[in-house]
C-alpha cells in the first residue's frame, strides 16, 4: 500500500517537475509546480510528516505560488523571445545533471540506506513533537527564521512600493471615526 | 470489525457526508431566497413543488441545459479547469470536519468520530483547503482574458489572501486553549455546557473569525469580487451554465464550511448547551448551530450594504491582524501567568 | 515497502530535473526562481525521509526552517523581478547586465 | 462615560446589531406578496389595457373614421382607412392598432368623439409571435363585443369625474 502511494506520488511529481521545466507558457510552469507540491505534500504525509505536508500546501501552494501567479499575470512576458536558444545549453546542463543524478542515485543505492522504516510503533502527534523541538532546542533558529521572514516582508515592500505623489488618498481611519454629531446639526426653524 | 466491514463503513461514511454536503449546498440557495424574501416582506420562491422545495433542482436542470460558452480569446484549458479548481478544494475541506460522535448501534466499540478523516492536523487541513479556493478565482480571471474578469480576480485574490491571515491568527488562541489541532479534540476541550465554550473567553476572536469568514467566502458585505454594480460580476463574468453554477456552489460550500468551523471551534461543536440536554444526539446540536450561522450569513446579506474596497483592506490588515495578535498575547499570559491561570483552569475545561 | 534509498532516488531525480531546468530556461527569471524552489523541495523531501527513517525529528525541524527561508527568498526574488520589470520591461536574464562594466 | 460607551459599542458592533435587529423584525412581518395568477389586485375603471372598438346597441359600429385618434396617437400605432358606405355614411375599411408600438397612453380614448375606441382592462394578451399583436378591425370589434358590459360599467364609473 505504502509502495503503491510512493510510486504514484513519485511518478506524478517527476512528471510535474518535467512540466515545470519544459512548459511553453510560464503560467503552465506555475501550475505544474503547484501540482508537484501537492504530490510532495502527499509524500510528506506518507513519511508521517503530516504537519509539514499541510504546511507545504498552506504556505507554498496557498501563498507563495499565488504570488508567483500574480507576478506572471501582471507582467506581460514575451514568451517567444524567452524561448530563444532554448536548447543551446542543453548538452552542458544535461551532462551536468546526468552526472549529478548518476552520482546521487549510486550513492543512495549503495546499500547504506536500504533500511526499511522502523515505524516508531506509537501514534506520534507530529505537530506537538515539532512544536516542542522548535520552542526548546531550536528556539534560536526559530527566532532567526522569524526575523528573516520579517526582513523579507519589509524588503519586498520596499522593493515594489511606489509612492504616487499625484494620487489622492483618503484617510479611512478618520472617515470611520466620524460621528453623527460631527456632521449633523439640528436647527430649530422659527 | 473485519477488513471488508471497515471498508464498507468507510464508503458509507464518505457517501453520507459527501451527499449531504452537496445537497445542503444546493438547498442553501433555496433558503437564502426564502429568507431574504421574508425579510423584504415578500414570500420568496414557492412555486416549484411544495413550498418551492424543488426550486434548486429546477435551477440545476436549467443550468445544465444552458450553453456553456468559451470566449474566443480565452485560454481554453485553464478556462475549463478554473471552476473545478474552485469547487474541488471546498468540497475536499469537508473531509476533515467531524459531524459528531457515535457508536452507531454498537458497530464501533468506542465512540467514533463522524469524519471522513479524523486527522491530527484537521484544523490546518481545513485552512489549507480553503486557501486553495483562490486558484479558482485566479485561473478564472486570467483565463477569461477580459478586463472586468481580471479586475475582479485581482480584487478577490487580494481580499481572500489578506483575510486568510486574520482568520488563521484568530484560530491560534483556540489552538492554545485546546492544545490540539484535531477538531474532535477541540470539541472535547469545550465539553460540559455553554460556559465552557470558547466563544466566551475568545469572543473577539469569534467575531474576527466570523467576519473574516464572510470576507473569505465573498459574502455580503464583503462581496466585492462580484460587485455587480462596478465589475459586472467579477471573475466569473465570462462563465455560463454549469461552470458558472460551480463557482456559486463553491461560494455556498465555503459559507457552510465557515459556519461549521465556527460552531466547532467556538460553540462547542456537538456539545449540548446544558448537560441536561445531552440526550439529544450531538449531530443535531452541531447542525442547529451551523444552520444558525448560515442564517446569520443570509441575514447579513439582507441587511448590510457592500463595503468599500480600501476600507475592506484596512479592516483586514490594520484592525483584525493587530487585534488578533494582541489577543494571542493576552491568552498566552492568561494560560501561563500563575494567578490568572488558576482562574482560567476553573473557568475552562482545557488541558 | 519503500526504503530510504527510494526517497533519495526520487529527490535526486527532482533535483536533476531542476538543474536541467536552470540551463534550459536560462532567460526566464521566473522559471529560474521556480527551478530553485523545486530544488529546495527536493532537498526537503530527503530531509523528511531521513527524519522518518531514523526516527529523529531534526530533519523535519530543518525542513521547517528551509520552508521559511524559501518563502522569504521568493518574496524578495519576486519583488526584485517586479522592480526590474518596471525599469527594463523584461524578465530576461540577459538584460540584467549593467553591472558587467 | 461617553468615550467608554462609544468604544464598547464599536467593538461589540452595536450599530450592525441594530441593523440586523431591524431586518430581523421584518422577517416576521405579514407578507404582502400577491400571488398573481391566483390572486389579483383590483383594477381601476381607468385602467388602460387592450383596445376595443365598440358598437351601438343597434349593432352599428360607432367609429365614424374621423381619424382623431390616429392623429393624437403619440406612438403612431393606429392606421385608419375609410370609404363612403352605400347608405352615405363614412365608415372605416381598415382600423388597425399595432400593439407592439402602443404605449397605452389612452389619448385615443380621450380624443374619440363617439366613444368608439376604448381601452379595456385586459392586460394578459401575450402571444407567441409578434404578428399576433397586430390587431385588425375585426379583432378589435370582437374584443368590444366580448367586453361591452365591462366597458360600459367602467365608463359609467368614470363619468362623474369627466
Amino acid at each position: 500500500m505504502e509502495r503503491l502511494f510512493f510510486d504514484l506520488f513519485g511518478a506524478a511529481s517527476v512528471v510535474a517537475a518535467l512540466g515545470v521545466v519544459l512548459a511553453r507558457n510560464t503560467m503552465y510552469s506555475v501550475l505544474w509546480l503547484i501540482f508537484c507540491f501537492f504530490n510532495l505534500a502527499g509524500l510528506f504525509v506518507l513519511l508521517d510528516a503530516e504537519f509539514l505536508g499541510i504546511i507545504l500546501i498552506l504556505v507554498y501552494v496557498g501563498a507563495v505560488m499565488v504570488l508567483f501567479m500574480f507576478v506572471v499575470m501582471m507582467l506581460e512576458v514575451d514568451v517567444a523571445s524567452l524561448r530563444e536558444g532554448f536548447l543551446r545549453y542543453l548538452p552542458l546542463g544535461g551532462a551536468l545533471a546526468l552526472a549529478l543524478l548518476v552520482e546521487m542515485v549510486l550513492a543512495a543505492r549503495a546499500g547504506l540506506f536500504a533500511k526499511h522504516a522502523e515505524h516508531l510503533g506509537r501514534e506520534v502527534n507530529n505537530t506537538a513533537e515539532i512544536g516542542k523541538l522548535l520552542y526548546t532546542k531550536y528556539l534560536l533558529g526559530f527566532e532567526i527564521a522569524a526575523v528573516i521572514l520579517l526582513v523579507a516582508l519589509v524588503g519586498a515592500i520596499v522593493l515594489v512600493i511606489r509612492a504616487r505623489k499625484d494620487a489622492k488618498y483618503q484617510n479611512i481611519a478618520r472617515q470611520v471615526r466620524v460621528r453623527k454629531e460631527d456632521r449633523l446639526q439640528k436647527v430649530r426653524l422659527p | 470489525m473485519s477488513g471488508w466491514q471497515q471498508l464498507l463503513a468507510w464508503i458509507a461514511e464518505i457517501l453520507a457526508i459527501a451527499i449531504s454536503v452537496a445537497l445542503s449546498v444546493a438547498y442553501i440557495t433555496y433558503f437564502e431566497r426564502r429568507i431574504i424574501g421574508w425579510i423584504q416582506v415578500r414570500k420568496g420562491c414557492n412555486r416549484v413543488g411544495p413550498a418551492g422545495l424543488l426550486q434548486p433542482i429546477a435551477d440545476m436542470i436549467k443550468l445544465v441545459f444552458k450553453e456553456t460558452i468559451i470566449p474566443a480569446p480565452a485560454h481554453k484549458v485553464l478556462f475549463v479547469l478554473a471552476p473545478i479548481a474552485a469547487l474541488a478544494p471546498m468540497m475536499a475541506a469537508f473531509a476533515a470536519v467531524p459531524f459528531g460522535e457515535t457508536t452507531f448501534f454498537g458497530l464501533w466499540k468506542a465512540a467514533h468520530v463522524m469524519a471522513i478523516g479524523n486527522i491530527h492536523v484537521g484544523l490546518l487541513y481545513v485552512m489549507a483547503m480553503s486557501s486553495l479556493a483562490v486558484y479558482g478565482m485566479l485561473l478564472a480571471g486570467w483565463a477569461s482574458n477580459t478586463k472586468y474578469a481580471f479586475l475582479g480576480t485581482m480584487r478577490s485574490t487580494c481580499q481572500v489572501i489578506s483575510y486568510e491571515i486574520a482568520m488563521g491568527f484568530a484560530l491560534v488562541p483556540v489552538m492554545m486553549l485546546a492544545g490540539s489541532l484535531n477538531l474532535a479534540d477541540i470539541v472535547h476541550a469545550q465539553e460540559g455546557g455553554f460556559w465552557h465554550w470558547y466563544v466566551i473567553p475568545l469572543f473577539p476572536m469569534f467575531l474576527v473569525y466570523f467576519i473574516s469568514g464572510a470576507a473569505e467566502a465573498a459574502r455580503i458585505p464583503f462581496d466585492l469580487p462580484e460587485g455587480e454594480a462596478e465589475l459586472v460580476a467579477g471573475y466569473h463574468v465570462e462563465y455560463s451554465g454549469m461552470w458558472f453554477a460551480s463557482f456559486s456552489l463553491a461560494e455556498y460550500a465555503a459559507m457552510i464550511l465557515i459556519s461549521l468551523m465556527t460552531s466547532i471551534l467556538f460553540l462547542g461543536g456537538w456539545d449540548a448547551p446544558i448537560p441536561q440536554l445531552a440526550f439529544i444526539p450531538g449531530t443535531v446540536w452541531l447542525l442547529l448551530k451551523t444552520s444558525f450561522f448560515v442564517f446569520v450569513f443570509i441575514w447579513m446579506r439582507a441587511t448590510f450594504p457592500r463595503y468599500r474596497y480600501d476600507q475592506l483592506m484596512r479592516l483586514g490588515w490594520k484592525v483584525f491582524l493587530p487585534w488578533t495578535l494582541v489577543w494571542i498575547a493576552v491568552v498566552g499570559i492568561c494560560i501561563y501567568a500563575p494567578g490568572i491561570s488558576r482562574v482560567m483552569d476553573f473557568w475552562l475545561a482545557w488541558r | 515497502m519503500t526504503t530510504l534509498a527510494d526517497y533519495f532516488t526520487l529527490g535526486a531525480i527532482l533535483f536533476a530535473i531542476a538543474v536541467v531546468g536552470l540551463f534550459l530556461n536560462r532567460k526566464n527569471l521566473l522559471v529560474l526562481l521556480m527551478c530553485i524552489e523545486l530544488m529546495l523541495v527536493a532537498v526537503n523531501l530527503n530531509l523528511v525521509a531521513i527524519a522518518h527513517f531514523t526516527g529523529d525529528l531534526l530533519g523535519q525541524v530543518f525542513v521547517f526552517f528551509i520552508l521559511t527561508v524559501a518563502a522569504s527568498e521568493v518574496a524578495i526574488g519576486l519583488g526584485l523581478i517586479v522592480a526590474l520589470y518596471r525599469t527594463r520591461r523584461s524578465v530576461e536574464v540577459e538584460d540584467i547586465n549593467t553591472l558587467q562594466g | 462615560m461617553g468615550w467608554l460607551a462609544r468604544t464598547a459599542k464599536t467593538w461589540l458592533l452595536w450599530e450592525l446589531v441594530q441593523g440586523l435587529l431591524l431586518t430581523g423584525k421584518y422577517l416576521f412581518k405579514k407578507k404582502i406578496t400577491v400571488e398573481y395568477p391566483e390572486e389579483r389586485t383590483p383594477l381601476s375603471p381607468r385602467f388602460r389595457g387592450l383596445h376595443a372598438l365598440r358598437r351601438y346597441p343597434s349593432g352599428e359600429e360607432r367609429c365614424i373614421a374621423c381619424k382623431l385618434c390616429e392623429v393624437v396617437c403619440p406612438a403612431l400605432a393606429i392606421y385608419i382607412e375609410s370609404e363612403e358606405r352605400e347608405d352615405g355614411t363614412r365608415r372605416t375599411t381598415r382600423y388597425e392598432i399595432d400593439m407592439t408600438k402602443c404605449i397605452y397612453c389612452g389619448y385615443c380614448q380621450e380624443a374619440c368623439p363617439v366613444d368608439a375606441i376604448v381601452e379595456t382592462q385586459i392586460f394578459e394578451f401575450a402571444t407567441e409571435n409578434r404578428e399576433d399583436l397586430y390587431y385588425t378591425k375585426e379583432m378589435l370589434l370582437a374584443v368590444g363585443e366580448r367586453m361591452e358590459r365591462q366597458i360600459r360599467k367602467n365608463l359609467e364609473a368614470d363619468a362623474k369625474y369627466c
